[in-house]
């Protein structure tokens, strides 16, 4: 459909035209204070997609992931999700609405068990369907089984990791945003953490992803967004961006 | 008329000749207004009591200008303001109330707190009362000799608590006080003393913290001592917890207490009462008395008991200040000084009260003191003995 | 013009604005005002040297000590024991060494000894509480206030205890507030700007990172400490000097949160001190006067006492809801004329205005 | 002997109390960082309700309840009129306009009740007591201490097993990422409020049980202790709070036990002292670590 280059044309659009677009950006910008984060960006999401959003460091990629479940300061533009405006909803009105955040550095309560921090992420369910939906992550997550009563802060990263996916799927999101999953884990530890992705791929769970690790987000995913200095640089389908990515500088020079 | 008493009476003499020219000038001028300004607490912790004296100074005031003032002629105006019992808010107010023509200064009801403002007034040449302030050692730091109490102090009354615990037989005594005030601490020094001197033994002394609410660690010590008296200097809240803590503990020593306790709160304080005695103001109760009409003018004007002795005190201080500027036949300040320093015998609600020649020291009048138990069934006080103390300590 | 200014010509180019506006202020006062009204003006003066010296410690820091009163008391009772009467000491303390029983010294020698005394304590303790922050500075501060009131209260000997100690000198004339006033605004100025006071705002924000770019928190903390209880020792010794008799108990809870409040409300700087101790003040006074003089007719304010109490304090909250920065945040006022003067005249140039340059490390919260 | 057993009860009875104060402190502050000077004002809020209640003849049980729901009513007022604007405020701020609160609703108290204390009829039951051989144990004390033990635990069981409770403790650790899990921050907050208005009311009605009066200023000890007790055991962890209350008041009653005559004037001091040491030893408290600069400006 396109190729790299042709910027936020109708690249923007799902890999399959026919599947409907769950979350749509439009115009997106965010700042804190006088600092420019993002600007004028537009963002879908089908329904069973991964997307995934490329760039370097501060490219602003963090920034719109927070701006969709409204913890970053929008300035401008508008986000739906299944159809309804959610611009100026709070937070947890978002989550609640079905978009669940797992963020960056993974946040998880550490005081707290495993269980507890997914009793949190499951806060709507009732007793009865948060034990469901927690023996139905078990086959997912083993660590939940084996730890489920440890302090989370004891836990080692990669485990924490899983904990804090899990917790953002208890709730049964429709949309699951993932700032850095692999950020900070040992090689291992991040095949691990991919194989959970295809493995929440292959169960319809529709992602918007931020990765460093361009070269195996974009193998997993179906379509990218490259960003630079808050604004998407390049869009397009994953094996598009994925060929030029390797050969092309952009991803790594894109933030400067 | 020994020695001493003739030169006092010269002296008398000679400071009213001295006087002669600026009393005439000032004569009482029917018509004119006599305005006693009070720099009192109305908002912070001292208003527990200057709000009831402000009370009973209004129904002296009312008597008075309904019989045309002072003499029948110069009716009273009080000027009343605020000063949060902030001693430099005091000055301050002080100040202003001079500004604003007062003729006599009231500061609030405690001598240190009070003191600022007193010698403000006293640099104008102004008498000054402390509304119910007990340290006899205040109008002795005011100069000039304008300072004045409306109490005979807690050195009389440590002592009359004494001659009292004495007379009952008890010879051990554990006492309770407080630093953080001076009266909290002085009256029952003065106790100490007096209960020494007639051969009693302090077996315990303890501490508190004004507005403490726990007293048990203190009330048991009380409880397992082999103390036969419990003195405390507290007044509420801080009396009723205690004796609330004593009752507890189930505490059979009889306690003895002091007037800032002679308001119906203390009622609250249950059981231990029953043991209980008061040194308070107000000697006769009996019916007919002028404790007991000033009583009924207070019920007539405010449709309801007095809430605390207070009320009569404030009474006392308006008689006693309308007697010297009667006597002074002058609003001029030194005047009315002298005058005060020679009232003898004025009728006030807590009975006769007298400055001159004062045993106690110049500026301190003598009333009779009573000491109370307390009926609890109808929430009176009972006089049980009227007196003022054989002896006492000096003032220091 | 801005970017050269040395770190102490700035401190006293600010000085000596604001000393101009508080002179206009006393000037205007003196020749206008009743009696009354001089006496609020210096009680205003002295309970500003007393803010002045809390924010010393506070505006450079960041931590909040509720324990300056205390030093303030040690400065009254230290300058009031070696100037009272003797005549009166001998009867008020007869038991108290003689070299306090038998002097009667000047005021400044006498001041001097009370902020010494306040400078050693806050030598000895201060190691202890520089190394605390956050509540755990604020209820060890409140109990070394809680300390010093509890040993005047008890040190009969030397203070009479908890009862007033009289016959101090009247010494304390506008001309020595105003004195005072001036010397210790250089001071405090100068600490701010210097090396000590930039670094210490600097770790406010960030102690981990002040202390990598080697900024000696602790240390810097320390000297804060030291001088600002003996600039609060002087608000003390003029205090004393004002009113004439003092006791433990003025030096208590009230004070300590009225000088604490006149801070917090004004902002970070010493700039910030000043407006909050003016606006506190002439609120307290406004309603005051208001409760006084509406006692004509039926209805009358002053039969509703602790009501202008609670509009003042209401007052407060709505001030800090307004503005949680306080009123002036954290900029002196030659920040603000140096900015207002830039906005006049569009910088030609574009070099950064002193505030901006030096305070880019220090942004609000 | 039954000297320091009786003492000792008297350091657990007070204890209580002060922990139940700490408790309310705690709760609202590892939420907010809000030191919040006018719990003591909850309290006072109980008191008057309690006075107003009994004196119109209202069953005690009754009064009680309606004290505990005037303070939870009053904390959540404070929380909607004064605090919820101040949210994202530095905690000094919020420190003094909780003490200007405290202020305001001390100076309304006095407006509307007056300087004199209210005395407030305890019944009969209040005074009872029992001896185990010269020990004297009051079935306040009992009571004090089996309901406190009750609160404490089922506020351990209620913050472990429920959501909301869950939320609470998850909101003072990272407020952010609770909010990430779809939980209300108002909800979380109003939460707080309540619980710590319940604990001021119930605290409360132990305090007034001891001192049957009530004036203006009569939360302002109780709310000092109640700080001291949570920054002694570490501000912000809800345990410390307990431990904190406990410690401060065997710290009170063991020093007030022991003290000579000369020494006992320097009760508050010698209390302030040990704090003091205790804090420099460690400065976020006994068991607090993380909390340690949390009211900077």
């Amino acid at each position: 459909m396109s190729s790299l280059g042709n910027q936020k044309d109708s690249s923007a659009s799902p890999a399959n035209p026919a599947a409907d677009v769950i979350l749509r950006a439009t115009g997106l910008a965010v700042a804190y204070g006088a600092v420019e984060a993002v600007r004028n960006l537009d963002l879908e999401v089908a329904a069973g997609e991964i997307v995934v959003l490329l760039g370097a460091n501060g490219a602003g990629k963090s920034s719109m992931l927070n701006a969709i479940v409204g913890l970053s300061p929008r300035v401008g533009g508008s986000i739906t999700f299944e159809g309804h405006d959610i611009t100026r909803k709070s937070t947890e009105m978002i989550v609640r609405s079905g978009i669940s955040l797992v963020p960056e550095g993974r946040r998880l309560f550490s005081n707290m068990t495993v269980r507890e921090n997914l009793r949190l992420g499951g806060a709507a369910l009732r007793p009865a369907e948060f034990e469901r939906e927690f023996e139905r992550l078990h086959d997912l997550f083993p660590i939940l089984r084996k730890r489920a009563d440890s302090q989370a802060g004891l836990l080692s990263g990669g485990e924490q990791q899983q904990v804090a996916i899990a917790r953002a799927l208890v709730g049964r999101p429709r949309l699951l945003l993932l700032d850095e999953p692999s950020l900070g884990l040992a090689p291992i530890i991040v095949n691990r953490v991919f194989e959970i992705i295809e493995e929440l791929r292959r169960r319809k769970v529709t992602i918007l992803l931020v990765e460093q690790n361009a070269e195996r987000a974009l193998k997993i995913a179906d379509r990218g967004y490259v960003m630079s200095n808050g604004v998407v640089e390049a869009a397009g389908r994953a094996a598009d961006l994925q060929a030029s990515a390797i050969e092309n500088a952009y991803l790594g020079t894109a933030g400067a | 008329m020994n020695i001493r008493m003739k030169r006092i009476a010269l002296m008398t003499a000679a400071a009213a000749l001295m006087l002669w020219p600026l009393g005439a000038a000032a004569e009482l001028k029917p018509g004119t207004v006599y305005k006693i300004g009070w720099a009192s607490d109305k908002s912070n912790y001292l208003s527990f009591v200057d709000e009831p004296l402000a009370k009973g100074m209004e129904i002296a005031i009312e008597e008075i200008n309904a019989k045309g003032g002072i003499a029948g002629k110069v009716k009273i105006e009080l000027d009343r303001r605020d000063m949060k019992s902030d001693p430099m808010l005091g000055a301050t107010v002080v100040q202003e109330l001079i500004a604003a023509g007062a003729n006599f200064i009231v500061t609030t009801c405690d001598t240190d707190v009070s003191l600022p403002g007193a010698q403000m007034a006293a640099k104008a040449s102004l008498p000054v009362i402390s509304s119910c302030g007990a340290d006899a050692a205040g109008p002795s730091q005011v100069p000039g000799g304008f300072g004045f109490l409306n109490v005979p102090g807690t050195l009389t009354q440590g002592a009359m608590l004494a001659e009292y615990a004495a007379k009952k037989g008890y010879k051990k005594a554990f006492t309770l006080k407080s630093k953080s005030e001076g009266y909290t601490h002085t009256l029952g020094v003065a106790f100490e003393e007096r209960f020494r001197e007639l051969g009693g033994e302090i077996v315990g002394e303890a501490y508190y913290t004004l507005g403490d609410s726990s007293y048990r660690v203190t009330a048991t010590k009380m409880a397992s001592s082999d103390a036969d008296v419990i003195m405390t200097n507290t007044f509420p809240p801080d009396t009723t917890a205690f004796l609330k803590d004593l009752e507890r503990l189930g505490n059979t020593k009889p306690i003895i207490m002091v007037d800032g306790n002679d308001t119906p709160v203390i009622f609250d304080a249950g059981g231990q009462l029953d043991i209980s005695a008061m040194t308070t103001y107000g000697g006769n109760r009996t019916p007919g008395s002028a404790f007991e009409t000033f009583e009924k003018e207070y019920r007539a004007k405010f449709g309801a008991d007095p809430e605390s002795l207070q009320t009569a005190l404030g009474y006392d201080l308006v008689v006693s200040v309308a007697a010297a500027v009667e006597a002074a036949g002058s609003t001029e300040g030194a005047a009315v000084r002298d005058a005060l320093d020679n009232v003898e015998n004025v009728a006030g609600a807590t009975g006769l009260i007298s400055y001159k020649n004062s045993p106690i020291g110049r500026g301190i009048p003598k009333k009779d003191y009573a000491v109370v138990t307390f009926d609890r069934a109808n929430r009176k006080f009972v006089v049980v003995e009227v007196g003022f103390p054989q002896k006492f300590p000096p003032v220091k | 013009m801005a970017m050269s200014q040395k770190w102490w010509l700035r401190a006293l180019i600010g000085s000596a604005q604001i000393l101009v506006l508080v002179s206009l202020l006393v000037a205007a006062v003196s020749l206008l005002g009743s009696s009354t009204d001089q006496r609020i003006l210096t009680v205003f003066l002295i309970n500003l040297i007393a803010a002045i010296g809390l924010q010393i410690y506070t505006g450079t820091s960041g931590i909040i000590s509720f324990g300056h009163v205390g030093f303030m008391a040690l400065g009254a009772y230290g300058s009031a024991l070696f100037t009272a009467d003797p005549a009166i000491k001998a009867m008020g303390i007869p038991n108290a060494p003689d070299f306090i029983l038998t002097s009667a010294m000047g005021f400044l020698p006498a001041m001097l000894i009370g902020v010494g005394v306040a400078a050693m304590v806050a030598a000895v303790i201060g190691r202890v509480f520089v190394r605390l922050g956050g509540s755990a500075a604020a209820v060890a501060t409140l109990g070394f206030m809680v300390m010093v009131f509890t040993v005047l209260s008890n040190a009969e000997e030397w203070t009479r205890g908890a009862k007033a100690f009289s016959g101090i000198p009247a010494y304390t004339t506008m001309g020595w507030c105003m004195g005072a006033f001036a010397v210790i605004l250089v001071i405090a100025r100068l600490l701010r700007e210097s090396d000590t006071g930039l670094g210490l705002r600097s770790s406010r924000d960030d102690a981990i990172a002040a202390q990598a770019s080697g900024v000696d928190v602790v240390n810097s903390r320390y000297v804060m400490w030291v001088a600002s209880a003996a600039c609060s020792a002087v608000a003390g010794a003029l205090y004393a000097h004002y009113i004439g008799a003092i006791l433990p108990k003025a030096f208590h809870f009230e004070l300590t949160f009225l000088v604490v409040t006149m801070v917090i409300v004004g902002g970070q700087s010493i700039t910030g001190a000043i407006v909050g101790t003016l606006l506190i003040t002439i609120l307290a006074e406004a309603l005051r006067r208001l409760e006084n003089g509406f006692s004509l007719g039926s209805f009358s304010l002053s039969e509703a006492p602790g009501l202008t109490t609670a509009v003042l304090a209401l007052l407060i909250v709505f001030t800090l809801t307004m503005r949680p920065q306080g009123l002036v945040g954290r900029w002196e006022l030659d920040d603000l004329t140096a900015r207002w003067l830039a906005k006049r005249r569009p910088a030609a140039n574009g070099t950064a205005l002193p505030f901006e340059k030096d305070r880019e490390r220090n942004p609000a919260a | 002997m039954e000297l320091m057993l009786q003492q000792f009860i008297n350091a657990v009875s007070l204890g209580s109390i002060y922990a139940l104060v700490a408790l309310g402190v705690a709760i609202v502050f590892s939420i907010l960082r809000l030191a919040n000077f006018a719990h003591g004002e909850l309290m006072t809020v109980a008191g008057y309700t309690l006075y107003a209640t009994l004196l119109a003849g209202v069953h005690w049980f009754l009064a009680a309840l309606a004290a505990i729901a005037a303070s939870v009513i009053a904390a959540l007022l404070l929380e909607r009129l004064a605090y919820r604007r101040l949210r994202s405020a530095n905690p000094l701020t919020l420190l003094i306009t909780s003490f200007a609160v405290s202020v305001a609703l001390q100076s309304l108290f006095l407006l509307f009740f007056g300087a004199r204390p209210k005395g407030i009829e305890l019944p009969a039951f209040v005074d009872a007591g029992f001896r185990i051989g010269q020990l004297r144990v009051q079935w306040l004390d009992v009571f004090i201490i089996v309901i406190t033990g009750l609160i404490v635990l089922s506020l351990h069981l209620f913050l472990k097993k429920t959501v909301i409770g869950l939320a609470l403790r998850s909101a003072a650790d990272d407020f952010r990422t609770t909010r990430l899990m779809g939980i209300k921050a108002n909800a979380v907050v109003v939460g707080a409020f309540m619980l710590s208005g319940a604990l001021a009311g119930i605290a409360a009605l132990f305090y007034f049980a001891t001192v049957p009066n009530v004036v203006p200023s009569s939360g302002f000890e109780p709310m000092l202790k109640g700080f001291i007790a949570c920054v002694i055991g570490g501000l912000g962890s809800l345990p410390a709070a307990v431990v904190g209350g406990f410690l401060l008041a065997f710290l009170e009653v063991g020093s007030d036990a022991i003290l000579s005559n000369s020494l006992s004037p320097y009760l508050d001091a010698i209390v302030f002292g040990i704090a003091i040491i205790l804090l420099r030893w460690r400065p976020g408290g006994l068991f607090g670590v993380r909390m340690t600069e949390d009211l900077r400006v």
